[in-house]
């Protein structure tokens, strides 16, 4: 990764900036604060009917109701955020890295030592993400510092699954959100409606699916660029300015 | 001064430091750990806020909102990290153009 | 059957996300998945609009779950229209980069713009403000990412500089959201607009996601990034930012104004006398820098600066009328944008460089582009066959029956401005001098000349079929306060 | 909507359609182009013919259809839109033959033909229009189709006066549009009624009626070259010679003196405008314009800015003639439109017809040109007498009536004024006369070129007699029934409540 | 449209010229056409003859509905005026006779006869003035055809007047409209009678005319024109066109219907004294054709002054209108001939009978002019003084006192003349032996001769054309010839006295009164005064609208540098992030400042 140059001394902007920005912050935090604390200390908000309609959502914990049922639609515009920041990042073409023959020992233990644990703990996560706080975003993160893992330690994707099947994974959380959302309209329900009896298995899938398909496209975030074009290509300028 | 108003006073806190970092600083990486400062402000404000419901559970819709608000937190800053690693390959210095001291 | 069947909300939605990520997986005919995906989506926002216009607003809740706890997708007049031209502008875009883009380049095309494009169908028919939080978002990365596509050092910095904003702004207006949610329970615009009342909390919700918004629209001060970022990104970007992504937010600020905040008529009246001094500014601003530009496409840049300033004029006015004639501007300034985006880009390709000294070499083998040039230019003026003249002429007459004359002057000397760097371009069209000898110019595909001139017909037919559009603007009645 | 319903509408769509093809014609089809323009000038001239015969018939032509909410787009053919429509058509067949001479082996021809077409619609338009607003579009649209045959030639120069001319009528355009809106907020309608629909209202809208006659006179002013607002009209005659014949004898120049009279009768009806006190001033401010465009014309040594001087003075003669609030009066400015409509392109033809054939663009280069080109400087001996109002040609009934109609409302002054911008009309007139007819040539021409057997070819020739034929016609025969005369008497009866 | 015979005589009449002159438009050298010319005035002079008297033709489809008719003074004018282009254009075949290189005289000269016509049948205000403004304007092209310096000068000064005259016309005939509504001159004449403020119509009618017939002030162009123009232009123009100012006169004044004291008088005494002011300057010249110019604008003044008596009294109008036709009759022949002679006296005599035959001719308008007793003009004159002393106003005693003086002074006027054109013809009969083929071409002297004969016949043209002044003879009293006798010899006497003192000193030149004395006198003191400070405020008001544009300019430009780098600058500081986001706090602060005060 080439060295960006941290230059921590940077030049002190004036004093006078510097306290005018300060006084405007401190304006801003205390409008704000006023405007919180004039805020009824007592707010139930929406707990009383995420209470009544959990056991319909098909999960107890509340928030996966919310986050996979009630708001199903949210999360899926979010999962969608996240497969556009990746179109983004592969379409800036990354930066060429060079690969240090050096492989630190420790490492390559420890890295041996802890992928598998972390698999292990996001499938935890993901299960326990129905009825406890966890769920699909974080088995993801943990399933993707596994890979982080693994690329520190120069660890290549085969060529031959870093073409369609990589874009494949990537993409399978979202279409098969998609596909179950969308599928019940034909039974003549509403788009992301299910069925309350099936919620909580159709739930469950959607959420392992999102897992895989979060966890190695954060990892590949983390890589910067798209494996399947050959690393050496310098950033390919645009055909036309 | 109920916990929850307390932690909004820190979330407000963040957010305006989050604020002041991301005008004061010229280098792009300052800029975008600010703009994170600023996201974990709001969203701790967001939180704590919830937390007002009497009982010990707290509203569960402002919680998941926050975790929608992370993802996209997260994906924003990995776009802004990897334009940042262009900006510095294109033009020498991870600094916007208005901003360089030559 | 099909046709009338309700789900046609979320297969707008839908749509171009799937053909996103089809143009994703299948790399090798790319070119023909966007385009059918471009057709379908059309077709279906074309139904959808059908359906809304002969039997009046829609409401579709998600998942089945009413307002409070879920999202709610509502579609009216405002939103048909703004569909519509999304649609129309959209669809050209498409066919107008599926001549630009080649190889590479349209590989990461596709997809970006395909998710830009159900964000904003997504935007435009969704009721909950927390929801248009992340279909905002999904805007702002996508244009980001499209902006940093020409892959000059000009535009990263620019899509840097662009990145940055947005997020700015989404975290203002994100900290609006909480505090609303907070204040009121819900995060629906319909619940909130019966709940909203004066009180201090309101008063900081509004400043920020006000603020937050007009830094995403690029008002006045706020404005320092568009220039470069719309000038800079590759064409058909450019004619999208330009003509759809700041409408987007100014939608939002829009709904806000008239659903959610609090405001009676003489409230809006006071507040929006800020926001109608931030745009008479903007138009001055706009057009004099306009002025001074020597290349087009920041020219163009610097007039969507100033056509954006003649929509926050609509604020002070406080009338049905007065936001009839800003959705008349919308739909307008989109059109004829697009096609003044799409000339640039035929002299861009052509010639290598968009210096309007020597334009006169230009006109000589591009006859359409000019016409489809002036045409726009006329839309833009507000000259009368144009669509652009319908707003110019609405506007006029909202300020003055309100009593505020002051803004119908700040209108007509846009008009001025604007014929001013218009008339500037087109009399470099006409020099006879021979300019130096240019290089080879580079023939362009028919395609793209015949999209410019056709975005700019469409433009001058704006102006014809104003009793249509303004009875499509009366459905659902948006612009009343308790209308969602 | 049967045929009375679509007749106005297929004149003025006609030269547009033509304006269209044109534009995509190659540069090298002479042949399709020229026939498609004659055709085109000589079909719509059937046309009015038509509706010329059905209106004195009493035959009824409107085309309306919506354009704004509460506003329709009105075309109309009532006796004051005929005679303009008229007057118009005809000069576009004679200008159109004209520049197929002038223009030959010019390049951009496909260019200029079709925004020259574009022109000719939005004067017919402009004619036609049975509202303020359908006016305003099509007074728009003429500013725009003017420019690019203003910059015809490319020249630095003439860009710069193109320049000057936007800059002049872009602002007058705004200002007609703020008039035209604030006229619509005060009464709702902006129909043209025979005699004006402004009387019934209540007294307190009165301030703001004057401002907004203001605003739209002002508004058309610029076009119609009063005084302050004249400064583009000589700059811009540096366009080649048929857009200096057609439009600035014709299209430009009479549709803002033709608005003020539609303003004037159709919108306040000329005793309202007496009871506002508005018409005196206007008078005045014509007047002005008269004597002082006159005086600058003596200074011109160029020939076309010297016509250009007169043609802001002559204009005036139309709004001074309408603003003395007589019928006599009025007679005499509303077939002063036609007079010096047609005088003044008689002696653009032959301003064009020297620059073209002798290369002459000033006065001094005019030594016994008369006895190279002696039918050329004949036309233009008539027309300028005709100018000068010298009695059996067309100016001097202008000038006969006006006068006449000023002493008949009680304001004498006038009289002084015309025979002060007579005598200086002759001062400029008649030095050119002089030079071209009773001087020897001195050494040869500047650029001469043969054109055809006779002084020049036969298309550039032949215009200007047929327009020196009709200035001689209309004065000698005034009287008759179809004269413009008559027709202005028949228009005046209409508007004044005898 | 009746188009009844009398109204195509009429307008044949007058538009045979114009024909003519389309067709040498056309082939300007053909020989045939230009021939054809002299003959375009034989309609005119049938019409005279043949035509019925007193029949106003209401034309309702030419000009604004046009009125033409033969009235009795309309028929004398046309005869004489016929009769003098007539020979004219026969004279000018002759006088062009090789130098004629292509028609542009003739072409003027038809357009003249047209306007001179058209005058004349002219019964209405527009149709008259359409004429008279064509032959005005085609005359100048008369006066310079010879294309000198000195003969464009004076064209311009003639027609500089000649548009002055046009535009008083205009307005006087507008005001008289205004309180006529009807432009025909009978019903003018009638409704003159109670036309109040007619004082400002009488005053500009009488300058338009009288630039026309050249009463004194506005004489001016008469002695610089007709010298430069050829003769046979000059004699037309002295001979017939003058006239028409007076036809102009007596067809608008309602002279025998109103008594309008104050103008009559003013008429009378202008007129007098311009008889005798011409003569007095005529004297000075050594030019002939210049006497001759004099000589008209003394004649014409006894015409005005015959006009003004018709106004001082009504009653008498009848007989005075008499002898005006009388004397204006025989003064167009007679000046027209006096004219044609000098051009054939510049040519050589052949053999000394021709000449003495030819100076016996000369004597004839000479003594006619003088009012020989045979003469009409002597009729006239006698009539005249008979009206003079029956008419009661005061003036009419002191003018009838003068009336034989003007006979002597026009006599001695004329024997400067017959003195000029005898120097000149001698010193050119001495050399005539050697040209033999330069003797004066049959046409003209052909000409000339007619028109003598014409002066001779005229008492009797008169009687012809029913105008009954009463058999010649009564007139003819012994004391009318012992008069004229005793003027003769006074004349002779007088001229020799005068003949002997110049030979001896002539008069010192700073003395002579040069042709068109006013105008060379305002000319020289009073113009250049005018145009000097004329064009000084000119030159101001350029210099001071020059020096304020270029001052607006400069403030632009600096403004406009000013603003461009003061955005320029602002521009710069927006980019920056700090400005940015410190202007998107304040305008969060004010709106929430605004919200709050809501």
């Amino acid at each position: 990764m080439r060295k960006i140059k941290l230059k921590i001394l940077e030049k002190k902007p004036s004093l006078f900036t510097r306290l005018t920005l300060g006084i405007l912050m401190f304006l801003l935090a205390a409008s704000l604060a006023y405007a919180v604390w004039s805020l009824p200390t007592q707010a139930l908000g929406l707990s009383a009917e995420v209470a009544k309609n959990v056991e319909m959502s098909g999960v107890s914990n509340p928030v996966t109701a919310v986050l996979l049922n009630y708001r199903s639609y949210d999360t899926l515009l979010e999962l969608g955020v996240l497969l556009l920041a990746l179109f983004g990042v592969w379409s800036l073409g990354g930066v060429s890295a060079n690969k240090s023959s050096f492989v630190n020992p420790i490492l390559d233990f420890l890295s041996r030592f802890l992928v598998p644990v972390f698999i292990l703990f996001s499938g935890y996560l993901l299960w326990v993400g129905g009825f406890a706080p966890g769920g699909a975003f974080q088995a993801g993160a943990v399933l993707a510092a596994a890979g982080v893992l693994l690329f520190l330690n120069d660890w290549q994707l085969e060529r031959k699954y870093s073409g369609f099947s990589l874009r494949f994974v990537l993409v399978l959380g979202l279409v098969l959100f998609v596909a179950i959302g969308f599928g019940f309209v034909f039974l003549d329900r509403v788009f992301l409606e299910y069925p309350p009896q099936l919620a909580g298995g159709l739930i469950l899938l959607i959420e392992a699916a999102a897992t895989l398909s979060i966890g190695i496209s954060l990892a590949a975030l983390f890589l910067g660029r798209d494996p399947s074009v050959k690393s050496d290509s310098k950033i390919d300028t645009g055909v036309h300015k | 001064m109920t916990p929850a108003f307390l932690y909004a006073l820190v979330g407000i806190v963040l957010f305006s430091i989050g604020l002041y970092g991301l005008i004061l600083y010229k280098h792009l990486l300052r800029k975008i750990l600010a703009i994170n400062i600023l996201g974990s402000g709001v969203f701790l404000v967001m939180v704590a806020l919830a937390a007002r419901t009497g009982d010990a559970v707290p509203d569960a819709v402002p919680h998941a909102m926050v975790i929608t608000g992370i993802v996209v937190a997260v994906s924003a800053t990995a776009l802004a990290l990897a334009l940042m690693l262009r900006v510095d390959a294109e033009t020498g210095q991870a600094v916007l153009p208005e901003d360089r001291e030559e | 059957m099909l046709i009338d069947s309700p789900h046609w909300i979320s297969i707008i939605i839908l749509l171009p996300i799937l053909g996103a990520v089809a143009s994703f997986l299948w790399r090798q005919h790319i070119v023909k998945i966007a385009l059918t995906t471009a057709t379908g989506t059309v077709i279906s926002v074309g139904i959808l609009s059908w359906q809304v216009i002969s039997n009046g607003v829609q409401c579709y809740e998600l998942g089945a779950w009413n307002a409070p706890l879920g999202i709610e997708l509502y579609v009216d007049g405002l939103s048909v229209l703004m569909l519509l031209v999304t649609a129309v502008v959209g669809f050209a875009i498409s066919i107008y980069a599926s001549a630009y883009f080649e190889g590479n380049k349209s590989k990461h095309f596709w997809p970006l713009w395909l998710f830009l494009w159900s964000g904003l169908n997504a935007l435009f028919v969704s009721s909950d403000i927390f929801n248009l939080f992340v279909t905002l978002e999904i805007i702002g990365l996508s244009a980001v990412a499209l902006v940093a596509l020409s892959g000059g050092a000009k535009a990263i910095t620019a899509a840097m500089r662009y990145l940055l904003v947005s997020l700015l702004g989404s975290m203002l207006y994100l900290m609006g959201v909480a505090l609303l949610y907070h204040s009121y329970g819900t995060v629906d615009m319909v619940l909130l607009s019966l709940r909203t009342e004066m009180n201090p909390a309101m008063w900081l919700i509004m400043g920020l996601m006000t603020v937050g918004l007009l830094l995403k629209t690029a008002l006045f001060p706020l404005h320092f990034w568009l220039p470069a970022a719309h000038s800079s990104a590759p064409v058909p970007v450019s004619a999208l930012l330009s003509a759809l992504v700041v409408k987007a937010s100014f939608y939002i600020l829009w709904r806000l104004w008239i659903v959610v905040f609090p405001l009676d008529n003489d409230a809006q009246v006071g507040l929006g006398f800020i926001l109608g001094v931030l745009g008479s500014l903007a138009i001055v601003w706009g057009g004099v820098k306009a002025l001074q530009q020597t290349r087009l496409k920041l020219l163009i840049a610097y007039s969507t600066v100033m056509q954006i300033g003649y929509l926050f004029l609509a604020f002070p006015l406080a009338s049905i009328m007065g936001w009839k004639a800003a959705l008349y501007f919308i739909l307008a300034h989109a059109i004829a944008k697009t096609a003044m985006f799409m000339v640039a880009g035929n002299i861009l390709i052509h010639k290598g460089h968009d210096r309007i000294a020597d334009l006169y070499s230009t006109v000589q083998h591009l006859p359409l582009t000019i016409v489809a040039f002036s045409l726009s230019g006329i839309s833009l003026m507000g000259l009368p066959p144009s669509g652009g003249f319908v707003a110019k002429w609405l506007l006029l007459e909202a300020a003055i029956v309100s009593g505020q004359w002051w803004w119908g002057i700040v209108l007509l000397v846009g008009g001025l401005l604007t014929g001013a760097y218009v008339f500037k371009v087109l009399g470099y069209a006409f020099i006879q001098e021979n300019s130096t000898n240019e290089p080879r110019p580079i023939g362009i595909s028919k395609r793209m000349e015949w999209t410019a001139l056709s975005m700019a017909l469409f433009a001058i037919v704006l102006g014809f079929i104003a009793p249509f559009v303004l009875g499509i603007m009366d459905i659902g009645s948006p612009f009343t306060k308790g209308s969602l | 909507m049967n045929f009375d319903n679509w007749v106005p509408l297929l004149i003025v769509i006609i030269p547009l359609f033509i304006a269209v093809i044109i534009f995509a014609l190659a540069e090298d089809k002479i042949k399709t182009r020229s026939t498609l323009n004659i055709g085109a000038s000589v079909l719509s001239l059937g046309l009015v013919g038509i509706m010329l015969w059905g209106v004195s018939k009493g035959f009824h032509y409107e085309t309306r259809f919506s354009f704004l909410p509460g506003l329709d787009f009105v075309l109309r053919a009532d006796s004051l839109s005929m005679l303009f429509v008229t007057l118009s058509s005809a000069l576009w067949l004679l200008t159109t033959v004209y520049a197929i001479g002038y223009l030959e082996g010019s390049p951009h021809r496909s260019r200029f033909f079709g925004f020259f077409s574009l022109c000719v619609a939005a004067t017919l338009g402009v004619a036609l229009a049975g509202n303020l607003i359908t006016f305003l579009l099509f007074y728009e649209l003429l500013t725009l189709a003017a420019y690019p045959l203003i910059v015809h030639r490319g020249t630095q120069k003439v860009r710069r006066s193109g320049r000057i001319y936007l800059m002049y009528t872009l602002t007058g355009g705004a200002l007609l549009l703020l008039g035209t809106v604030l006229l619509y907020s005060i009464t709702g309608t902006l129909e043209f009624v025979a005699s004006g629909f402004l009387s019934t209202l209540d007294s307190s809208t009165h301030s703001l009626l004057i401002l907004v006659f203001v605003l739209l006179v002002s508004g058309l002013g610029v076009k119609a070259a009063i005084v302050p607002l004249h400064g583009w009209l000589p700059q811009s005659m540096a366009a080649p010679a048929p857009v200096s014949a057609l439009l600035h004898a014709v299209a430009v120049v009479k549709a803002g003196a033709f608005g003020i009279v539609r303003v004037i009768y159709d919108v306040f009806g000329i005793e309202f405008s007496v009871t506002l006190g508005l018409t005196l001033p206007l008078a005045i401010i014509a007047a002005i314009t008269i004597i002082y465009a006159s005086t600058r014309a003596l200074f011109q040594d160029g020939l076309k800015a010297r016509l250009a001087y007169s043609t802001v003075s002559q204009v005036s003669y139309i709004i001074l003639g309408v603003a003395i609030a007589g019928p006599i009066a009025a007679v005499g400015g509303v077939v002063h439109l036609v007079h010096q409509g047609v005088t003044k392109i008689t002696l653009f033809f032959c301003a064009g017809n020297l620059a073209e054939t002798l290369g002459i663009h000033n006065i001094s280069e005019m030594h016994g040109v008369g006895r190279r080109m002696p039918w050329t400087m004949t036309a233009f001996t008539i027309g300028a007498l005709g100018m000068i109002g010298i009695p059996p040609l067309a100016g001097f009934i202008t000038k006969w009536y006006i006068g006449l109609g000023a002493l008949e409302a009680g304001h004498g002054w006038v009289l002084i004024v015309l025979v002060g911008s007579s005598l200086l009309n002759a001062a400029y007139f008649l030095p050119i006369l002089y030079v071209a007819w009773f001087t020897e040539p001195k050494g040869d021409w500047p650029a001469e070129k043969k054109l055809g057997k006779y002084e020049t070819s036969l298309l550039l020739l032949v215009p200007p007699l047929i327009t020196a034929l009709f200035v001689i016609l209309l004065g000698l025969f005034a009287s008759l029934s179809f004269s413009a005369l008559a027709w202005s008497e028949f228009i005046i009866s209409k508007e004044f409540l005898l | 449209m009746n188009f009844d015979l009398n109204t195509f005589y009429l307008l044949a009449a007058v538009g045979l010229p114009l024909v003519l002159v389309t067709a040498l438009m056309i082939k300007p050298r053909a020989k045939t056409l230009i021939y054809l010319a002299p003959w375009m005035a034989l309609p005119s002079l049938l019409l005279a003859l043949l035509m019925p008297v007193d029949s106003v033709i209401e034309v309702p489809w030419l000009l604004l509905g046009s009125f033409i008719g033969l009235t009795e003074t309309a028929r004398v004018f046309l005869f004489f005026t016929s009769i003098v282009w007539l020979s004219g254009g026969i004279y000018a075949l002759g006088y062009f006779e090789n130098k004629v290189k292509n028609a542009t005289f003739f072409i003027w000269f038809l357009l003249a006869m047209a306007g001179n016509f058209g005058v004349i049948i002219a019964q209405d205000m527009l149709f008259f003035y359409t004429f008279f403004a064509l032959m005005s304007l085609s005359s100048y092209g008369l006066i310079v055809h010879s294309r000198t310096p000195e003969a464009l000068k004076s064209g311009k000064i003639y027609i500089i007047l000649v548009i002055v005259g046009e535009m008083l016309l205009f307005a006087a005939f507008v005001m008289i409209m205004r309180s006529v509504a009807s432009i025909e001159f009978t019903l003018v004449r009638e409704m003159f009678t109670h036309l109040e403020e007619n004082n400002l119509i009488i005053a500009l009618l009488l300058l338009g005319f009288g630039l026309k017939a050249g009463i004194i002030g506005l004489h001016v162009w008469l002695p610089l024109a007709h010298p430069v123009a050829p003769t046979p232009a000059s004699a037309i123009l002295s001979g017939a066109m003058i006239a028409t100012g007076l036809l102009g006169l007596m067809q608008v004044l309602p002279l025998g219907e109103v008594e309008l004291p104050f103008w009559g008088a003013f008429m009378m005494v202008i007129g007098m004294t311009s008889t005798f002011y011409g003569v007095f300057v005529g004297l000075f010249q050594n030019n002939t054709k210049t006497v001759l110019a004099y000589s008209s604008i003394s004649s014409m003044g006894i015409m005005i002054m015959a006009i003004g008596l018709g106004l001082v009294s009504p009653a008498r109008w009848s007989l005075v209108s008499l002898a005006m036709l009388v004397y204006i009759l025989q003064h167009g022949f007679a000046k027209a001939a006096l004219f044609l002679s000098v051009g054939v006296f510049a040519k050589p005599m052949t053999s000394n009978i021709t000449r003495f035959v030819f100076i016996l001719a000369l004597l004839i308008p000479v003594l006619s002019l003088v009012g020989a007793p045979l003469s009409s003009a002597f009729v006239a004159k006698k009539i005249l003084e008979g009206q003079l002393y029956l008419s009661s106003s005061a003036w009419s005693e002191w003018v009838q006192v003068f009336i034989p003086w003007s006979s002597l002074a026009t006599a001695l006027l004329l024997a400067r003349f017959l003195y000029l054109i005898w120097s000149k013809t001698i010193k050119v009969h001495k050399d005539s032996k050697k040209e033999q083929d330069n003797l004066v071409p049959k046409t003209m002297w052909m000409s000339w001769l007619f028109l003598v004969v014409m002066v001779v016949l005229s008492p009797m043209i008169v009687l012809f054309l029913g105008i009954n002044t009463g058999s010649i003879l009564e007139l003819i009293s012994v004391k009318a010839l012992i008069r004229f006798s005793t003027t003769i010899t006074a004349v002779i006497l007088l001229s020799y006295i005068a003949w002997y003192i110049t030979k001896r000193h002539p008069i010192p030149e700073s003395l002579k009164i040069p042709a068109g004395d006013l105008l060379i006198a305002v000319e020289k003191y009073i113009l250049p005064g005018i145009i000097k400070s004329l064009t000084h405020s000119i030159q101001t008001v350029q210099k001071s609208s020059r020096w304020l544009v270029s001052y607006v300019n400069t403030a632009i430009d600096s403004g406009l540098g000013f603003v461009t780098r003061y955005m320029g600058e602002l521009d710069k500081k927006l980019k920056e992030w700090t400005v940015a986001i410190v202007l998107l706090l304040t305008i969060m602060f004010i709106f929430i400042l605004f919200a709050w005060r809501l």
